[in-house]
């Protein structure tokens, strides 16, 4: 469509075919003049509007967007609205880190009757859209490469797992394998800074075991797809929730699953590390202490301070393990999360919405859709069915500019939300080190304030809150119109 | 595709303030549009007529209708298509009457919106594809709530028409405002001898199940299958050994109970036998008034009782019916006019409710149809009737029309001159409103021929004057001038509000209400009767204030409708439900969490867990598919695509 | 317990024994009642029927004198003084209108001002009726009381946030209490014809008449009241009322505080009962000593109905 | 002559500087900030700082593109006779000269290796054909290994020219810039820089260095055979690829890796209208193999690894006689889970084969 | 006045100045729907005044929506309004009509139409007595009211008792702000003035 002519802006609605379409049509009936500015779509429910298809009005330069369904309780398929209470009010709350100004989309409730309600709600979003004018563009907007201290002051150190504990681990695997087709650990990858996952079917296997602050992966990734086997799997705080949240959405089963728990102190990060250390062609030894790492590289002695690569996602870890440990091995007492923001997110919230636009522009020119950040995910468990890819829905061109790179990145974070575990791979496997973990920070933030502290994970129990309802939000207001 | 578009122009509704021409010039530069036109009425026979010809002619296999709101004509046109040999569900609708000609007078902006509205259509279409609804098996049961004239009506014309009824009536007797009544406008005729025999034949007749002193719990399922759970209050009285004999009521000791019958213009016993020709004509306890009940020893009711009937121990109960189709008559209820502290927050005996004065006109109420009053028994001469308390009145949020508060005011005012010779009464209004056949001369008998003083203003105050009359305070704005009336009696006409409980019971339908509390019409012309949840109808003035003759139509054309939805053994099934593709589901489970209507379940597609939709359960909400990650599970022609190219065709530059 | 007090011109005038009784009774109940020093008059209705700007500078300067003063709660005997302090409280939250306003004042007002309320209702917050009913001394038992209000004291009702504009019962409780009988008075906000006594006289005559005749002929003893406009033409200008009535009435028309004094055990002359035009003799006779505790007693009564 | 010249240090923003002016886009190695620092080549403008650092992403993208336009098509009608279009095609035909600076070997021989296939086939690729003839590539050898390159095992080293026009040598004070193809030479004489002379010595010895400080050699030659061999050990490419998580890094960060999708994307406007776009695509990824039907020949990652490595060292070698991998180890060091096809190739090496296996147990 | 038949149509001209746009002026300055009115005469009927009045408040309102400025601002009633507010009290539309009663008087002061001049010299003879003595002075009021409305004997029938009860003092209180209540009277008077000013300078551009 062509852009619009005189001072009309872009305005986009999703309206609900029985109250809130019926409202509008009311109001024509009523006559109720109302600005020209809008645009409705027709949808059954307001429990259809899949926030992503506001998100991609609002990427694709629409300058505002509205919807509107039946008052809570009278949704004309009973609930719907209450879903769609909770995911649009966590979208608009999302949308300021994106650097889209949240006044540009509003959410309400119309009844069939309420004419002059809908004239009232008409009339004043369009309003307040044309107060704010036309929206930046995404890709017209200017890159901003600012650069920021990613690390954070950290008081903790790192884990070390003691031989005898390590042993006692390994003992207990042992016990355990016969009746196990895999259990999941970590091993040495190419040299000792890297530690790689490993699949442990043998005792020949388990001598590989290592569990120290180099290993960061989440084996929790690769539970989904060992569905129908039954497995192993050594999990620390974080890797524990991730378990749990899984455990949750049912995908994964109980009864298939041991879960050998260890407690963590921290773990190193390593791409800071390795810019730190340099370009080397040898690690020949490590040595690593709670507080101290000593490495020989290319025949040089290097002596790093834990505390100042410990990974900022372990300053935020709750520390304490969910209910779900099958055996725990050592002490869990004495970790606390600290209330300090993951760095990430301090960072974002420091900037004004023109220049965070900018900045994920900027990054979003560097991104190479190589969707590691998606497949390390433990909680991405579309798998192969990633809507980002898939023709039908065709949610997204293949053309890989700017806006479709961030689209994609919205999808991924979107579908997080409530989800998200903390544990920070989907950013530590950024070959080009986007800080996306800012927009997982941020919605766990949203998430927490909307719904009592919730935290993904946690709660074996919990059902994740944008998949179930209250019937009065405690923390959800309703917004006037007057 | 072929797409073929016609913008209508609705005369000048919408070519008035929209060039349709240019709307289907530019519509027919749109992707896959074979064909544009704008005709005069796009419903009309010749409109319709000439989709069709299109049809043929240009080979289309999509129409859009750029018109009114699909609200109204969606059903009309894929009726039309369908003639024309297209699925119906290859049609799609722009509305460029209520959300762009009657919303706005600028010719070039409505022009524009119409011709985007017209591509959101077109996108929409293209990405449609034929739909086939199933048919399955409805239960040819109704349910009735409410068993008021409305209700009645309905129930009476079902069971007529072969249909068996479950009637569910709150109250201890059917009935309902109409049994309350003394004599009905305009013809004066009493309203026990009209109504009695129609309740008689609900308690007789062989097709309808009564369920009274009974409420709604839930109500699942959809059009063709409701499952509704009734709850049996409880009356403490076994109505299966109840023979309406009345000994238990003669002998009750607890005689100052609230009599809720009779308006409360004379206590009653605690166990009662609402009135004489109450139907069922059984027992209940008021457990507030009984003295067992209230921990103090009596049992008299007990004792005397010939069947033995009475049942101190009995709790609700709950009771499942599965009916295929439901008529709402719940009717109305007065509003709380001792809210109004200028007429004494219901202080005052001698200040009561019309209802309450019918109770003191009916031969068969406490007074025996003497005319007195509450306070002292005296009869009165000089009786003020005020209208419009509780309606009309912005100030406490209750702006509507109670619509025959007028007229039974004349008739009480004349009611009153047959039962008191020499009493004078005076009425105040503000309007008088009588449309109906023989209303308006109604009116002017009562003024004309009964002397009532009609006085066109409102009341002020209403207080005692300290020597045994009320001080009426009003205004004869004709004359300019304040007036004060010495009063006997002031009776109030008092404005209706939706039956309380309406909203909660709404709620359990699924249909919508309006600002107070009535249930709204799927149309508010056309499809009067219609809500907006298949298979359920409105009769009485549960939809909005009607008097007795239009509620008893309004039970009949129910009636009709639950008869015409039964004419057929199955049901059509909408086809815009949701579909799996097991591909891409990974058995999550989350639509299965959300679906409001349990239409969804988990099943082994090659060894693999996947969702599955029951295609007669599925509403159509589309909640699965906002909540499916990765777009496995698709309402049909609201899919991802469908909303997508919406999105796109207006925002993507 | 202190409280800042704006008495009102009255208090000083007409109204004296309303200011003797209520500084009476407040102190018996163990309030100081803390005048603000140099207040002026609120303009009452003269003021704001020429302009609200000047009505509402002159409240103006005596809010800011209390909040000044340090007071965040400012009592009033008058309902009209009340009215014309909140209606300017709620006008000034209009930023323009407070410019306008502080351009007549020597310096612009405080920019947080105190409430205001009246004194009967403080009297209600700070001393229940179970305190007042024990601190009482002699019973009104058997005393037949009409409650008078007049139209300022709950009007307009959003303003004044008195009780149920069309039924006030606050002098009710508190006279039930000591064990008076109140009687439902209608026309307890009715208007008594206010300052029109002095240009309109019938106005106010047939106004204060149509009150008195009620109270008289539901068989009061007294018609209580509380605002001094509303006393003077009740009592002073009773004989006016009757004579636009054409009946006799005798009713005495004495302030609450004067009622409350009373039961208090305070004396006539600090209660300035001899101000009272109609006089309360038949009324002082009906009065005796307090017997069992009353508060206990009233409620059950009313329960047991 | 020779056309051996110097670049100092502090004249490499000059030198860019009247390169740009020539009107070349000047792609170079820049420092982003992130939470992992990364190089990436991005265009370079004056003030703009350089980095000289081994670039993050390979330079591939400067030949064929993350996504590029092949053509728009779009549709036409009246409104008169809306039921007759026309369909208009709109080839992109604009390619700018393109120097992309201070690349590594490793990047240029990944566009030696792109060369074949695009320019050397059956069919001359246009798109890819123009992007590399407006490209000129100067190289910077590496001064040593590092911990994930393997260049000379697949047969070239930290000073390979192939895929180079110019190579850049660091010595004390600058670089010597040594021109290889024609393109190169006649861009270094065309320019200002004063001669290396004697510093062309200096340069040798230093690339000499960085030879000698290499790891060992790791023969490679007879992985094209014995990956054949093992190419239905499906026991084999499981076990090598339980840890792999499909993701496209590996692929994508490979300056040989080619695979790529055509799409058609439609454009909203009057008419219909869109694009048909060349975009990226990983083998790693199952869509890649899924056929229309739902059919897929390699449904799991072992077999989309399998044939990632088996194209790499084998069949590729065997269509061009040389690996389709230069060795720069881009994969190693970013693949999430530490997968090393260097570990791979050797283990496929040094594998038993089926008949091997049989033999022992017989 | 009142039995003329009226002019509702502002194209005929007329001696009756009716401004088109009375209607919207008051509803604007008080603030309140005025078009909402119904004339279900509550207001009137609870009117205390109502006896007294000319055109009762209901016909002032309805004056008022029908633009008859002249009509409405010259009733009597504007100024026997006792400002009880019980009128707002009642009105089914919640129209505060006591306030648009007050803000007609404002309306007519402004156009000296005042019809019941006792009223208004009452009322200045109080402001006088205040803007000299800073408290209200009884004795004060009623000396200069009756001068003022040459109503030598009014209340003369309650003087002896007044005085024998001490109702009235006979001295003016005397507080130190005084002056500053003086200053304030001082400033509403120049800004009046100044008001007026700015009124006629734009009424002859």
């Amino acid at each position: 469509m062509p852009a619009l002519a005189n001072n009309e802006l872009r305005i986009v609605g999703f309206l609900c075919n029985w109250c809130s379409y019926g409202g509008a049509d009311t109001a024509g009936v009523a006559r109720a003049s109302q600005p020209t500015d809008l645009r409705i779509i027709r949808v059954p429910c307001s429990g259809r509007v899949d926030p992503l298809f506001v998100l991609k009005a609002l990427l694709n330069g629409a300058d505002g967007v509205l919807v509107s369904g039946c008052h809570p309780r009278d949704c004309h398929y009973g609930t719907g609205n209450f879903y769609a209470r909770r995911r649009l009010e966590v979208l608009k709350r999302f949308l300021p880190i994106l650097g889209i100004d949240p006044a540009r989309f509003s959410y309400t409730w119309v009844s069939a009757s309420e004419g002059q309600r809908w004239q009232k709600v008409v009339s004043r979003f369009t309003e307040e859209i044309h107060a704010l004018g036309p929206a930046p563009r995404f890709e017209a907007v200017e890159p901003l490469a600012k650069a920021c201290s990613w690390t954070q002051e950290s008081k903790g150190p790192v884990s070390v797992i003691s031989p005898e504990l390590l042993e006692q681990l390994k003992k207990a695997i042992a016990d355990k394998l016969p009746e196990l087709d895999c259990v999941l650990g970590w091993q040495e990858g190419r040299d000792l800074l890297h530690s790689v996952p490993l699949f442990i079917r043998s005792e020949d296997d388990l001598t590989k075991l290592r569990c120290d602050a180099t290993c960061h992966n989440n084996l929790v990734r690769y539970l989904p797809d060992l569905k129908g086997q039954k497995v192993g799997i050594i999990v620390r705080s974080c890797e524990a929730r991730s378990v749990v949240q899984l455990l949750q959405e049912g995908l994964i089963s109980r009864e298939e699953l041991v879960v050998f728990a260890l407690p963590c102190q921290g773990l190193l990060d390593l791409p800071r590390l390795e810019e730190a250390l340099g370009r080397y062609q040898r690690l020949e030894d490590l040595t690593l202490t709670e507080t101290t790492l000593r490495l020989r590289v290319d025949g040089q002695e290097r002596v790093f301070q834990t505390a100042d690569f410990r990974q900022s996602r372990c300053e935020q870890c709750p520390g304490e393990l969910p209910a779900i440990a099958d055996q725990s091995f050592g002490d869990f007492s004495g970790q606390t999360a600290s209330q300090t923001l993951p760095p990430e997110l301090a960072f974002l919230d420091s900037l004004n919405l023109q220049e965070r636009m900018g900045f994920w522009r900027a990054c979003m020119e560097r991104c190479i859709l190589c969707h590691a950040c998606r497949n390390s995910c433990p909680m991405c468990v579309c798998r192969d069915q990633c809507i980002a890819e898939s023709r039908e829905p065709h949610w997204q061109s293949a053309e890989a500019s700017v806006k479709e790179k961030f689209f994609f990145q919205i999808i991924h974070a979107l579908h997080l939300a409530g989800r998200c575990t903390g544990c920070g791979e989907c950013q530590a496997n950024c070959p080009v080190g986007l800080p996306i973990f800012a927009l997982r920070a941020h919605l766990n933030r949203i998430v927490s304030e909307l719904f009592d502290g919730y935290q993904a994970g946690c709660d074996p129990k919990a059902v994740p809150p944008l998949l179930t309802y209250s019937q009065e939000e405690a923390h959800i207001h309703e917004r006037s119109w007057e | 595709m072929r797409i073929g578009v016609f913008i209508c122009h609705c005369g000048s509704n919408i070519a008035g303030t929209v060039d349709c021409a240019q709307v289907a010039a530019k519509a027919a530069l749109f992707p896959d549009v074979v064909y544009a036109t704008d005709p005069m009425y796009t419903c009309a026979e010749p409109g319709q007529a000439a989709i069709e010809e299109a049809i043929h002619s240009h080979k289309l296999d999509g129409v859009v209708v750029a018109s009114c709101s699909p609200r109204m004509h969606e059903p009309t046109f894929r009726k039309t298509v369908e003639r024309a040999g297209l699925n119906p569900y290859m049609f799609e609708m722009a509305n460029i009457r209520e959300h762009v000609s009657w919303i706005g007078r600028d010719i070039e902006a409505n022009t524009r919106k119409a011709t985007e509205l017209v591509r959101l259509a077109v996108e929409k279409l293209r990405h449609n594809r034929p739909l086939q609804a199933q048919e399955f098996p409805i239960t040819r049961r109704v349910l009735i709530i409410g068993g008021g004239v409305a209700g009645i009506q309905a129930a009476l014309d079902c069971a007529d028409g072969g249909i068996p009824v479950v009637l569910v009536e709150r109250e201890a007797t059917i009935g309902g405002k109409m049994a309350k009544l003394d004599k009905t406008f305009p013809t004066v005729d009493c309203s026990a001898c009209i109504l009695g025999p129609k309740m008689v034949d609900v308690a007789q007749h062989p097709l309808i199940t009564l369920y009274a002193h009974a409420e709604i719990e839930a109500i699942s399922g959809y059009v063709g299958n409701f499952s509704v759970s009734i709850r049996q209050r409880t009356t403490y009285v076994d109505w299966s050994k109840c023979t309406g004999c009345g000994t238990c009521t003669e002998k009750c000791p607890s005689k100052k109970s609230y009599d809720h019958f009779n308006e409360g213009i004379a206590p009653t016993t605690a166990i009662t036998i609402a009135f004489p020709q109450a139907i069922p004509k059984k027992a209940v306890i008021n457990k507030d008034f009984c003295r067992q009940l209230n921990g103090k020893k009596c049992a008299v009711c007990a004792k005397v009782c010939p069947t033995g009937a009475i049942d101190f121990a009995m709790e609700d109960s709950f009771v499942t019916e599965n009916v295929g189709s439901i008529v709402v008559a719940t009717g109305y209820d007065l509003m709380d006019w001792t809210i109004y502290g200028q007429y004494g927050h219901g202080r005052y005996p001698d200040v009561i409710t019309s209802l309450a004065y019918e109770r003191l006109m009916n031969a068969s109420g406490p007074t025996g149809g003497h005319i007195v009053r509450p306070s002292d028994g005296k009869e009165p001469k000089s009786v003020v009737f005020v209208q419009c308390v509780g309606s009309r009145d912005p100030a406490i949020g209750r702006p509507y029309c109670s619509g025959f508060c007028c007229m039974y005011t004349a008739k009480q005012a004349i009611l009153t001159k047959d039962h008191i010779q020499d009493s004078q009464s005076y009425v105040f209004y503000m309007d008088i409103r009588a449309p109906g056949k023989m209303y308006d001369e109604f009116t002017r008998r009562a003024q004309e021929e009964y002397g009532t003083h009609y006085i066109r203003g409102r009341v002020s105050q209403i207080f005692p004057d300290g020597q045994g009359q009320l001080t009426v305070l009003g205004m004869d704005t004709l004359l300019g001038r304040p007036v004060e009336i010495k009063a006997d009696l002031v009776v109030l006409a008092v404005g209706i509000e939706a039956s309380r409980g309406a909203r909660e019971l709404a709620e359990k339908l699924r249909i919508s209400y309006d600002a107070y509390g009535f249930f709204l019409e799927s149309h508010v012309k056309l499809k009067p009767v219609e809500t907006n949840t298949a298979g359920v109808f409105l009769a009485g003035v549960c939809q909005g204030a009607k008097d007795i003759p239009a509620s008893v139509a309004q039970g009949s054309a129910a009636a009709a409708k639950v008869l015409t939805l039964f004419a057929r053994e199955t049901l059509a099934s909408n086809p815009q439900i949701a579909q799996v593709t097991a591909k891409r589901c990974v058995g999550c489970g989350k639509c299965l969490r959300c679906c409001p209507f349990g239409a969804i379940k988990s099943s082994l597609v090659k060894g693999e867990e996947k969702a599955e939709v029951i295609a007669t359960m599925c509403q159509g909400c589309g909640l699965c598919t906002a909540t499916c990650p990765q777009g496995a599970i698709q309402l049909a022609h609201a899919t991802d695509d469908h909303i997508l190219a919406e999105v796109n065709a207006l925002c993507r530059l | 317990m202190q409280l800042a007090y704006f008495p009102g011109c009255s208090a000083k005038g007409s109204s004296l024994d309303y200011e003797l009784s209520t500084q009476a009774v407040m102190a018996a109940l163990g309030i100081t009642l803390k005048e603000i020093a140099d207040w002026n008059c609120c303009g009452s209705t003269p003021a704001h029927a020429v302009s609200s700007l000047l009505s509402s500078a002159l409240c103006a300067r005596n809010l800011d004198l209390a909040a000044r003063a340090g007071a965040d709660l400012l009592a009033t005997p008058c309902p009209s003084c009340l009215s014309n302090l909140k209606a300017t409280s709620k006008r000034l939250e209009d930023a323009s209108f407070r410019q306008k306003v502080n351009a007549l004042l020597d310096a612009p007002c405080a920019e947080t001002l105190p409430k205001t309320t009246s004194v009967m209702q403080a009297m209600a917050e700070l001393v229940s009726l179970d305190e007042l009913a024990q601190k009482a001394k002699l019973s009104l038992k058997g005393l037949k009381l009409v409650a008078y209000y007049g139209c300022l004291m709950s009007r307009p009702a959003e303003l004044m946030q008195f009780e149920d504009p069309e039924n006030p019962m606050l002098m009710e409780r508190m006279l039930t209490a000591l064990g008076a009988e109140m009687l439902d008075f209608p026309l307890k906000t009715a208007c008594c014809g206010a300052a029109f006594g002095i240009p309109q006289r019938p106005l106010t005559a047939k106004n204060s008449g149509r009150i008195l005749e009620l109270a008289a002929n539901l068989g009061a003893d007294a018609i209580v009241t509380c605002c001094p406009l509303c006393q003077m033409n009740l009592d002073l200008r009773q004989a006016q009322a009757e004579k636009a009535m054409g009946r006799r009435f005798a009713l005495p028309a004495p302030y609450y505080t004067q009622i409350l004094g009373l039961a208090l055990g305070l004396s006539p002359e600090d209660l300035g009962l001899a101000k009272l035009v109609v006089p309360m003799d038949g009324l002082l006779a009906k009065l005796t000593p307090k017997q069992a505790p009353l508060a206990s007693e009233a409620p059950s009564s009313e329960v047991s109905e | 002559m020779s056309s051996d010249r110097f670049l100092a240090h502090t004249a490499i923003g000059d030198f860019l500087e009247g390169l740009v002016q020539t009107g070349y886009t000047v792609y170079c190695p820049q420092k982003e900030p992130g939470v992992r620092q990364s190089v990436i080549f991005a265009p370079w403008q004056k003030g703009l700082p350089i980095s000289l650092e081994k670039a993050t992403v390979a330079p591939k993208h400067l030949v064929l593109p993350q996504s590029e336009v092949l053509f728009r098509y779009s549709k036409h009608k009246e409104s008169a006779e809306p039921a007759k279009q026309s369909l208009t095609l709109d080839a992109n035909e604009i390619f700018t000269p393109t120097l992309l600076f201070a690349s590594r070997p490793c990047d240029a021989r990944g566009f030696a290796i792109l060369d074949r296939p695009f320019l050397q086939g059956l069919f001359r690729d246009p798109y890819y054909a123009r992007r590399r003839e407006a490209l000129c590539v100067v190289s910077l050898t590496c001064p040593s290994g590092c911990a994930t390159c393997f260049c000379h095992w697949t047969g070239a080293g930290p000073s390979s020219p192939e895929g180079s026009d110019i190579l850049m040598t660091e010595i004390a004070e600058g670089f010597v810039l040594q021109g290889i193809t024609d393109k190169g030479k006649e861009l270094l004489l065309a320019s200002k820089l004063p001669e290396a002379g004697e510093k062309s010595q200096e340069a040798t010895k230093a690339r000499k260095a960085a030879w000698q400080s290499l790891s060992p050699v790791q023969d490679l030659s007879t992985a094209p055979q014995k990956l054949a061999e093992i190419f239905a050990d499906q026991a084999f490419w499981s076990q090598a690829t339980q840890a792999c998580l499909a993701c496209g890094a590996c692929t994508y960060l490979c300056p040989t890796c080619y695979c790529f999708n055509i799409t058609d994307e439609s454009l909203d406007g009057e008419n219909e209208q869109g694009v048909r776009l060349r975009s990226w695509d990983t083998c790693m990824a199952k869509q890649f193999t899924e056929e229309a039907s739902g059919h897929n020949p390699r449904p799991d990652k072992a077999q989309r690894m399998r044939n990632r490595i088996s194209h790499k060292f084998s069949s590729y070698p065997e269509n061009w006689g040389s690996f389709s991998c230069s060795g720069c180890g881009r994969c190693v060091t970013h693949c999430p889970v530490g997968l090393d096809i260097r570990e791979i190739v050797l283990k496929a090496i040094h594998a038993k084969t089926a008949q091997q296996n049989e033999k022992e147990t017989s | 006045m009142m039995n003329k038949t009226l002019c509702l149509n502002s194209a005929l001209p007329t001696k009756d100045s009716n401004a088109p746009n009375f209607s919207q002026k008051v509803a604007a300055l008080s603030q309140q729907a005025i078009h909402t009115c119904y004339q279900c005469g509550n207001c009137s009927a609870g009117c205390p005044a109502a006896f007294a009045y000319d055109l009762q408040v209901n016909q002032i309102m309805r004056a008022v929506q029908l633009n008859q400025e002249d009509l409405a601002l010259s009733a009597k009633s504007l100024w026997l309004c006792l400002g009880c507010a019980t009128c707002s009290l009642r009105c089914p539309n919640a129209i505060d009509v006591a306030r648009v009663m007050e803000t007609l008087r404002h309306l007519a002061r402004q156009q000296n139409k005042i019809t019941v001049p006792v009223v208004e010299k009452f009322w200045l003879s109080f402001l006088n007595c205040l803007r000299a003595f800073g408290r209200s002075y009884e004795i004060g009021t009623m000396v200069l009211y009756m001068l003022r409305s040459l109503r030598l004997t009014t209340d003369l029938d309650l003087a002896p008792q007044a005085l024998a009860k001490a109702k009235l003092g006979l001295l003016p209180h005397t507080h130190a702000g005084r002056a500053a209540v003086g200053r304030i009277f001082t400033r509403f008077a120049e800004s009046e003035a100044q008001s007026k000013r700015d009124k006629e300078a734009s009424s002859c551009n």
